[in-house]
C-alpha cells in the first residue's frame, strides 16, 4: 500500500447534548478514493470540518502528511495542500464563475499585484481546463448567484481543484446533478484527480457511485466509523444494507 | 468601465473649470474633493462589507501631524507636510489595523467609532498640548519653496489635490480589479471560502484598511492646508458618519462615486446653509432618506442605472 | 494648458486682490454673521441673531450705514471650523460682503482672522472674549468692539477681593476647552500676585456640555472651599448651579459666577442671595447708569417682545458690533467727503473710534482691542421679578482693569497691585427699582 | 484620600450609570431584535427629556404638585415611543430590514440629523430645566454629603425596576417570549408563526420608551441644549458594545462599569474621565470581542 498521507486519530467533539465526532478515526493513503457514507447526523460533514480546521476537536489528533495539523486554521491546512467542496457550496455569489476560478488560482500562485488585473489573469487558460472537468464552460461568465444549486457544487468543486491540493474533501460532489449527468460528471473528475495525482475522500448518498467510483467506504455512525471496507463488502454488508442503504435483507 | 470614464472625465472637466469660473468656489470644492478621499476610503472598507464609523481618526490625526508640523516650523512645505502626514496616518492605521482586522460586521464599526473617539477624547482633553476644542493654526507653508498669496495657494492647492484624487481613484480602481481587491469583495461574499482558498482575509483586509487609512489621511492634510485650522470636531463620530454618508450618497459601484457623493454634499450643504441655515441638518437627513430608498446605488448607480458589482443586493 | 491655468490663477488672485479704493456706494452693505445656530453655544448665537435682526431693521429704518441698507447673512458657527471657513468664505466672495462679524467662540475667532486678513475683508470679532489674539497677531482688517478676557477675569479677581477679603481657599469648576483654561490661568496669576496665601483646593475641568456634575459636587461639599469659581456658561452653567443648588454647595460656598448674567431668567429661583455675578462686560439690561435711557428702554421691550425674554449679554455685544460698525462707516465717509468708503478706509476709521453703546461707551485701541467697562454685582431676590437681579455692584472702568497696550495679559496679571482694588475710579450702586 | 472617598465616588457614579443603562438597555434590544444599531437612539433620550421638562414646567406652571411630574414622565416615555419611535420603525425601518447592514445604519444616522434640528425648531436653543421634581424629593446626607434623593434613590431604582421587569417581560409573558424567539433565530421563530413585524414595532417602541425614560428622568437633574442627544448615543454604543448587543443584564453591568469607572476617574485622574467609556469599551473588544455577555456562534457549511 502507497504512503500514509492522513490520518484522524480519535476525535472527539460534542456540542450541546450531540456527540457529533465519538472516536473517528480514519487513516487514508495516498491515491485512495474513499467514500463516506452513513444516515443524515451521523457526523460525516463534522468529521470533514475537523479535519480541515473549521471545528476543533475536544479530543484527539488529525496529521496530514506526518504533521500534526489538529490546531492549525483553515487557512494553513488549505496551504498545506488540503482542498475541500462543501455541503452548501460556498463560493463568491455576486462574482462570475471566471472570477471565482481566478481567484483561486491567484491563491494558489500567489499572484496580488495590484496592478494585474483579475480578468486579464496568466492562468486564465488553466481556469477555462478546470471548468471543462466540470462540465460547466457555458456558464463560465455567468454571476454564481443566477446558477442552480446543482451547478453551484460543480464550480465548488472546480474551486477546490484549482488549488492542486494533495488531499481533496467533496461533501456529497453530486448531489445537485440529475442522475444521467452524474457518472459523465464523476468519470471526468476521477480523471482529473488521477491525473493530479489528487487522493480524494468524498460524502456520497448515491450507492451507485460509490460503488464505481470508491476505492474504500467507510460508514458512519454515531460519530464515527462503524464499518470500512471495499464498496463490495460494505455494500453487501447486511447491517450496512438495513441502515445506510435502506434496503432489507 | 467605459461608462465609468466616462462619467469620470466629465467630472473631471467640470472641476478643472469651475475654480477658474468662480474662484470663491475653490475651497469648497477642495474640501470636498477630501471629503471625496476619504468617503473612497470607506468605499474600499464597503466592498469587504465593513462599515467603519470612525475614520475621522486619520483624517483628523493627518490633519493634526500637518498642524504640528506647521506649527514647528518642520518641513513647513507643502511637498514635505502632505506626503509626511499621509504616511503618518498609513502607519496609524497599520497599528489600528493590526487589532481591528480581527472584527467583523458591527463590531468592526464599533471598534473603529471607540478608537476614533478616544483620539477625540484626547485633542479636547490635552489642552496644552492640542488647544484643546479651540484646535490649532496651520499657519500657510509654502509650496515648492515658494511662498504664495492666498488666492494663488488655494487654487494650486485644488489642482494638486484634484491631481492626486483622480491618481488615488484611478489606482482604487486598479486595485479592486486585481485579484487583492477581488478578495476583499470576497471577505464581504464568502468569508469561509476565501479561509478555504489559503488566503488570509485578514491580511487581505488588512491591505484595505490601510490604504483607507492612507486615503483618509490624503483628504485630512489637505485639508488642514486649504482651512488653516484644524479641531477635534474633525475626528468626531458625526464627522465620520459623513464619510459613510457622502460614499452611499455617490455610490459604491465605483470609485467615481464618493466625489459625485462629496460634491453633491457640499452642494447640498452650502444651499441649505443659505435657505435654511437652522436646519441644515435636517436637509440633509432627508436627502439621505430619498438615497437610501429611491437611489439604494446612490448617485453613481442612477448615471449607470447599473447594479454596483460586488454589493449584495 | 499648465501656463494657461497659472495665467487665469494669476488673473483671479488679481480680480480678489486688487485693493478697493473709495468707490460708488453699492445697493447694499452685505455682512456675514457668523454666529451658532446650532450645538450648545446656540444659547448665545441665536439671542445674538435676534438681536441683529432687529438691530439692522432699525438702522435701515434710519437710513442705514451712509444711506446704503445693511443685509445681514448668517453663518453657523455650529457647523465646525472647516465648514465654518468656506461659508466664511463664500459670504466674502460670492455674496460680495464688504463686513463679516465672526465670531462668538475663541476658536473660530482664531481661525477666522487669518482668512479676513487674505480676503481683505473688515472683520468685526463681535464676541469672542480670548486676549491673545491682538496680544499674540497683529490683524490688520479685524477689529474687537468689546473687551477680553483679561479685563472680564481682572474685575471679576478684582470684585471677590472687595467682596470677600478673607479667604483662604478656592475650587474651580471650568468647562474644558480654552476659554475654561484661559479664564483660570488669568484668573490664578492675578491671584497669586494679590493674595498669595490662597490655597487652590480643586481645579475640575469637567467635559464640555457634560450632563451631570454629582462627583465634582461631591468633591466640592468634601472639600468646603470659601470660594469655588466657575467661568461655565449656558446649559454647563445652568446644571452646575441647579445640581449644586439641589445639594445646598451654593449655600456652603460663596460661588463667582462671571458669566451668569446670562443665566439669571432661566435660573429663576435656584439662585439664592449672595451669589457673585458677571456678564462679559457692562451689559446688563437693568444697569445702574443706563436702564432708563430712551435707547435702552426701546431695546429692551423690543427684544422682550421678539422673543419673551430679557435680553443677555451677547446681544449687547451684537449691538456694540452694529453700532460700532455703522459710527466707524460714518467717519470714514467723513473722510472721503461722502463716497462710499474703501474697506481699508473703514478699519482706518475704526482706529481711535469711541462709540456709545447701550450700556457705556466703547474706544477702540490702536491695536483694534475694544475698550470697555465691566460691571459685577452680586445677587439679590427682590419681588420685582421672578429672578435674581444685581446688587452692590461696581463698575471698572475699562482702562483700569485692561491690559496695556503692548503688554501680555498674563504677565500684566502676575504683577497687579492690591491698591487696584481700591481704586477711585471703580463706581458702586445697589440695586434700585 | 480618606476611603470613604471612594463609596462617596460610588454614590456618584450610580445615578449616572443608572441613566445610560436606561439609554443603552432599549438600544441593546432593538438590535438584539431588529439587528439595527439605531444611531438615532440618542434624539428619543433628547426628545424625552425635552418632553418631560415642558410638561414639567407646565405642570408647575399651572400650581400643580411636583409629585404629578412622575406619572407624567412615564407618560412622556410612552408617548415619544410609540409616536416617534413607532412612526420611524413604519415609515422608515420596515422597509430596509432585508437591505445591507450600512444602508439600516445610515437610515437612522438620517433619521438622528432629522430629530437634531427638529428638538431645536420645536424647543429652541436655550437651556431648558425642570428641577421641580428633584427638588420636591430633597437631600438626603451621607458621611456629611448631601446627596439629592432624586439622583441617589429615584434613578437607580427605576433602573433596577425597568431591569426585573424586562427579565420578566422577556422570560414570563408569551409576547416576550416571542421577542426572545426571534432574537435566537429569526426565521426559525418567523416559521413558528410568529409576526416579526409586530415584534419589530413593538420592541422598537419599548427601546424608544426606554430612551425616552432615560431623557424624561435626566430633565430634573441636567439643563437640556441642543447636542445632548448625540453625547448620549456614543455613550450607551459603548454600554451596549460592552455588554454584547443585546445583552440586557449585560448592559446593566457595563452600565454601572462606566458610571463608577467615570467617577473613580474624576477623583484620581481628573483628565481622564472622558476617556473612560471608550477605553473600557476598547479594551473589552480587544479582549472578548462579542462582549462581555454574548458567546460566539459559527456559520454552517
Amino acid at each position: 500500500m502507497s504512503a500514509l498521507i492522513l490520518e484522524a486519530r480519535d476525535l472527539e467533539l460534542r456540542f450541546g447534548g450531540v456527540q457529533a465526532a465519538n472516536g473517528a478515526s480514519l487513516k487514508v493513503h495516498a491515491n485512495e478514493r474513499i467514500a463516506i457514507i452513513g444516515p443524515n447526523g451521523a457526523g460525516k460533514t463534522t468529521f470533514i470540518n475537523l479535519c480541515t480546521g473549521y471545528l476543533k476537536p475536544q479530543a484527539g489528533r488529525v496529521f496530514f502528511g506526518g504533521s500534526d495539523i489538529t490546531a492549525l486554521s483553515p487557512r494553513a491546512i488549505t496551504r498545506l495542500g488540503v482542498g475541500r467542496s462543501f455541503q452548501i457550496p460556498q463560493l463568491f455569489l455576486e462574482n462570475t464563475v471566471i472570477e471565482n476560478l481566478l481567484l483561486a488560482l491567484s491563491a494558489r500562485e500567489r499572484t496580488w499585484s495590484p496592478f494585474l488585473r483579475l480578468d486579464r489573469h496568466p492562468k486564465t487558460e488553466e481556469m477555462w481546463a478546470l471548468l471543462d472537468i466540470v462540465g460547466l464552460k457555458d456558464a463560465g461568465r455567468r454571476v454564481v448567484r443566477e446558477l442552480p444549486e446543482g451547478m453551484r457544487k460543480l464550480i465548488d468543486i472546480a474551486v477546490a481543484l484549482a488549488l492542486e491540493p494533495k488531499l481533496i474533501f467533496m461533501d456529497e460532489p453530486t448531489s445537485g446533478v440529475s442522475s444521467h449527468e452524474k457518472f459523465q460528471v464523476m468519470d471526468t473528475l476521477t480523471r482529473a484527480l488521477d491525473a493530479r495525482a489528487t487522493t480524494a475522500i468524498f460524502v456520497e448518498h448515491d450507492m451507485d457511485v460509490v460503488a464505481r467510483y470508491a476505492s474504500r467506504v467507510a460508514v458512519w455512525a454515531g460519530g464515527r466509523i462503524a464499518h470500512e471496507g471495499t464498496p463490495d463488502e460494505i455494500l453487501n454488508h447486511p447491517e450496512v444494507r438495513e441502515t445506510v442503504i435502506g434496503v432489507g435483507v | 468601465m467605459a461608462r465609468q470614464l466616462i462619467i469620470g472625465a466629465g467630472l473631471l472637466a467640470a472641476l478643472i473649470i469651475f475654480p477658474l469660473l468662480s474662484p470663491w468656489s475653490t475651497v469648497i470644492l477642495t474640501v470636498a474633493l477630501c471629503e471625496g478621499l476619504a468617503a473612497l476610503g470607506i468605499l474600499v472598507l464597503l466592498r469587504a462589507g465593513q462599515v467603519s464609523f470612525g475614520h475621522g481618526l486619520y483624517f483628523a490625526f493627518s490633519a493634526y501631524v500637518v498642524a504640528f508640523m506647521a506649527a514647528a516650523r518642520f518641513g513647513h512645505e507643502v511637498l514635505i507636510l502632505v506626503p509626511v502626514a499621509t504616511a503618518a496616518s498609513g502607519l496609524l492605521a497599520a497599528l489600528v489595523g493590526l487589532f481591528v482586522v480581527r472584527y467583523r460586521a458591527i463590531f468592526f464599526g464599533m471598534l473603529n467609532l471607540a478608537i476614533s473617539m478616544v483620539f477625540f477624547s484626547l485633542l479636547e482633553k490635552l489642552f496644552s498640548i492640542t488647544g484643546g476644542a479651540d484646535g490649532k493654526r496651520v499657519p500657510r507653508p509654502t509650496l515648492a519653496g515658494i511662498s504664495l498669496e492666498r488666492a494663488e495657494f488655494e487654487l494650486w492647492i485644488f489642482y494638486i489635490t484634484l491631481g492626486l484624487a483622480v491618481l488615488a481613484a484611478l489606482g482604487v480602481a486598479r486595485y479592486l480589479l486585481s485579484p487583492g481587491g477581488k478578495a476583499l469583495e470576497a471577505i464581504k461574499s464568502n468569508e469561509t471560502r476565501l479561509e478555504y482558498l489559503g488566503v488570509s482575509s485578514r491580511k487581505v483586509l488588512f491591505g484595505a484598511y490601510v490604504l483607507s487609512g492612507l486615503l483618509a489621511g490624503l483628504g485630512g492634510a489637505v485639508i488642514a492646508l486649504v482651512s488653516g485650522h484644524v479641531t477635534p470636531e474633525l475626528a468626531y463620530w458625526v464627522r465620520s458618519g459623513e464619510f459613510v454618508f457622502i460614499a452611499i450618497l455617490g455610490g459604491v459601484g465605483g470609485v467615481v462615486g464618493p466625489f459625485l457623493g462629496a460634491l453633491m454634499f457640499q452642494i447640498i450643504r452650502g444651499y441649505a446653509a443659505v435657505y435654511a441655515p437652522e436646519t441644515w441638518h435636517a436637509v440633509l437627513g432627508v436627502m439621505l432618506l430619498v438615497i437610501i430608498f429611491f437611489a439604494p446605488n446612490g448617485l453613481y448607480g442612477l448615471m449607470t442605472g447599473r447594479k454596483p458589482a460586488g454589493t449584495g443586493q | 494648458m499648465v501656463r494657461m491655468k497659472w495665467a487665469a490663477a494669476l488673473a483671479a488672485a488679481a480680480m480678489l486682490g486688487a485693493p478697493a479704493l473709495a468707490q460708488d456706494k453699492p445697493k447694499e452693505l452685505v455682512v456675514g454673521i457668523a454666529t451658532f445656530l446650532s450645538g450648545p453655544a446656540s444659547v448665545f448665537g441665536v439671542p445674538g441673531k435676534n438681536a441683529a435682526d432687529l438691530l439692522i431693521e432699525e438702522l435701515n429704518a434710519k437710513g442705514g450705514v451712509l444711506g446704503v441698507p445693511v443685509k445681514p447673512v448668517y453663518v453657523d458657527e455650529g457647523a465646525g471650523t472647516n465648514q465654518l471657513l468656506s461659508e466664511y468664505r463664500r459670504v466674502a466672495q460670492e455674496q460680495g460682503a464688504q463686513v463679516m462679524f465672526g465670531a462668538i467662540s475663541s476658536g473660530s475667532c482664531n481661525a477666522l482672522a487669518p482668512v479676513a486678513e487674505d480676503l481683505k475683508v473688515v472683520n468685526v470679532m463681535w464676541d469672542c472674549g480670548t486676549q491673545t489674539i491682538f496680544e499674540e497677531g497683529k490683524w490688520k482688517y479685524s477689529v474687537r468692539t468689546q473687551a477680553h478676557a483679561g479685563a472680564e477675569m481682572m474685575s471679576t479677581l478684582l470684585y471677590l477681593m472687595k467682596a470677600k477679603p478673607d479667604f483662604k481657599t478656592i475650587a474651580v469648576v471650568n468647562q474644558d476647552y480654552a476659554w475654561g483654561r484661559e479664564s483660570w490661568a488669568l484668573f490664578q496669576a492675578g491671584l497669586k500676585a494679590l493674595k498669595p496665601d490662597v490655597k487652590v483646593v480643586a481645579e475640575l475641568f469637567p467635559k464640555f456640555g457634560a450632563p451631570d456634575f454629582s462627583t465634582e459636587i461631591t468633591r466640592l461639599s468634601a472639600l468646603r472651599p470659601d470660594v469655588v469659581l466657575s467661568t461655565s456658561w449656558g446649559g454647563d452653567l445652568d446644571t452646575f448651579v441647579q445640581q449644586a443648588a439641589a445639594r445646598g454647595l451654593l449655600k456652603q460656598s460663596t460661588f463667582v459666577l462671571p458669566l451668569a448674567e446670562s443665566s439669571l431668567e432661566r435660573l429663576g429661583n435656584v439662585l439664592p442671595e449672595g451669589v457673585i455675578i458677571g456678564g462679559r462686560g457692562d451689559h446688563y439690561w437693568l444697569h445702574p447708569k443706563h436702564k432708563n435711557s430712551p435707547e435702552m428702554l426701546s431695546f429692551v421691550k423690543k427684544y422682550k417682545d421678539k422673543t419673551g425674554v430679557y435680553p443677555i449679554y451677547p446681544t449687547f455685544h451684537m449691538a456694540q458690533a452694529v453700532i460700532g460698525l455703522a459710527k466707524a462707516y460714518e467717519k470714514a465717509g467723513q473722510a472721503t467727503g461722502g463716497k462710499w468708503p474703501s474697506k481699508e478706509q473703514v478699519i482706518a476709521a475704526f482706529e481711535g473710534l469711541e462709540f456709545k453703546s447701550l450700556t457705556g461707551t466703547i474706544s477702540i485701541r490702536s491695536d483694534h482691542q475694544g475698550l470697555e467697562d465691566q460691571l459685577l454685582g452680586t445677587t439679590k431676590r427682590v419681588p420685582d421679578y421672578p429672578f435674581a437681579v444685581y446688587d452692590k455692584m461696581a463698575l471698572y472702568p475699562g482702562k483700569l482693569v485692561t491690559t496695556p497696550l503692548g503688554e501680555k495679559s498674563l504677565e500684566w496679571f502676575a504683577k497687579v497691585k492690591p491698591e487696584l482694588v481700591t481704586d477711585t475710579s471703580i463706581e458702586t450702586f445697589d440695586y434700585a427699582k | 484620600m480618606p476611603p470613604e472617598m471612594l463609596l462617596l465616588a460610588a454614590l456618584d457614579g450610580l445615578a449616572y450609570g443608572s441613566l445610560i443603562f436606561l439609554v443603552a438597555v432599549g438600544l441593546s434590544l432593538i438590535f438584539g431584535v431588529l439587528g439595527v444599531l439605531n444611531v438615532a437612539h440618542g434624539s428619543f433620550y433628547a426628545i424625552g427629556a425635552y418632553v418631560a421638562a415642558a410638561g414639567v414646567l407646565a405642570l408647575t406652571g399651572m400650581g400643580l404638585p411636583p409629585w404629578l411630574a412622575f406619572p407624567f414622565f412615564i407618560v412622556a416615555a410612552v408617548l415619544v415611543g410609540v409616536i416617534v419611535g413607532g412612526l420611524v420603525e413604519t415609515l422608515l425601518l420596515r422597509r430596509i430590514y432585508g437591505k445591507e447592514e450600512v444602508l439600516q445604519l445610515l437610515v437612522t444616522f438620517a433619521v438622528f440629523m432629522i430629530l437634531e434640528d427638529a428638538q431645536k425648531v420645536v424647543f429652541g436653543v436655550q437651556p431648558y430645566f425642570a428641577n421641580a421634581p428633584m427638588n420636591w424629593l430633597g437631600t438626603i446626607e451621607v458621611f456629611g454629603i448631601f446627596y439629592t434623593q432624586y439622583q441617589l434613590i429615584l434613578i437607580p431604582t427605576v433602573a433596577l425596576l425597568v431591569l426585573v421587569g424586562l427579565r420578566l417581560f422577556l422570560r414570563r409573558t408569551a409576547f416576550g417570549r416571542a421577542i426572545v424567539a426571534v432574537t435566537q433565530d429569526r426565521d426559525a421563530a418567523t416559521a413558528m408563526g410568529i409576526d416579526a413585524t409586530r415584534v419589530y414595532l413593538i420592541t422598537f417602541i419599548i427601546g424608544a420608551s426606554l430612551a425616552a425614560l432615560g431623557g424624561a428622568l435626566s430633565s430634573a437633574t441636567t439643563s437640556l441644549t441642543p447636542g445632548i442627544g448625540s453625547g448620549m448615543i456614543v455613550l450607551s454604543f459603548a454600554v451596549a458594545a460592552t455588554a454584547g448587543l443585546g445583552r440586557i443584564e449585560g448592559a446593566a453591568v457595563a452600565a454601572l462599569l462606566i458610571g463608577l469607572g467615570r467617577s473613580v476617574a474624576v477623583y484620581f485622574a481628573p483628565e481622564f474621565d472622558v476617556l473612560i467609556p471608550y477605553l473600557i469599551m476598547v479594551a473589552v473588544l480587544l479582549i472578548k470581542p462579542e462582549g462581555l455577555f454574548t458567546t460566539v456562534q459559527t456559520r454552517k457549511v
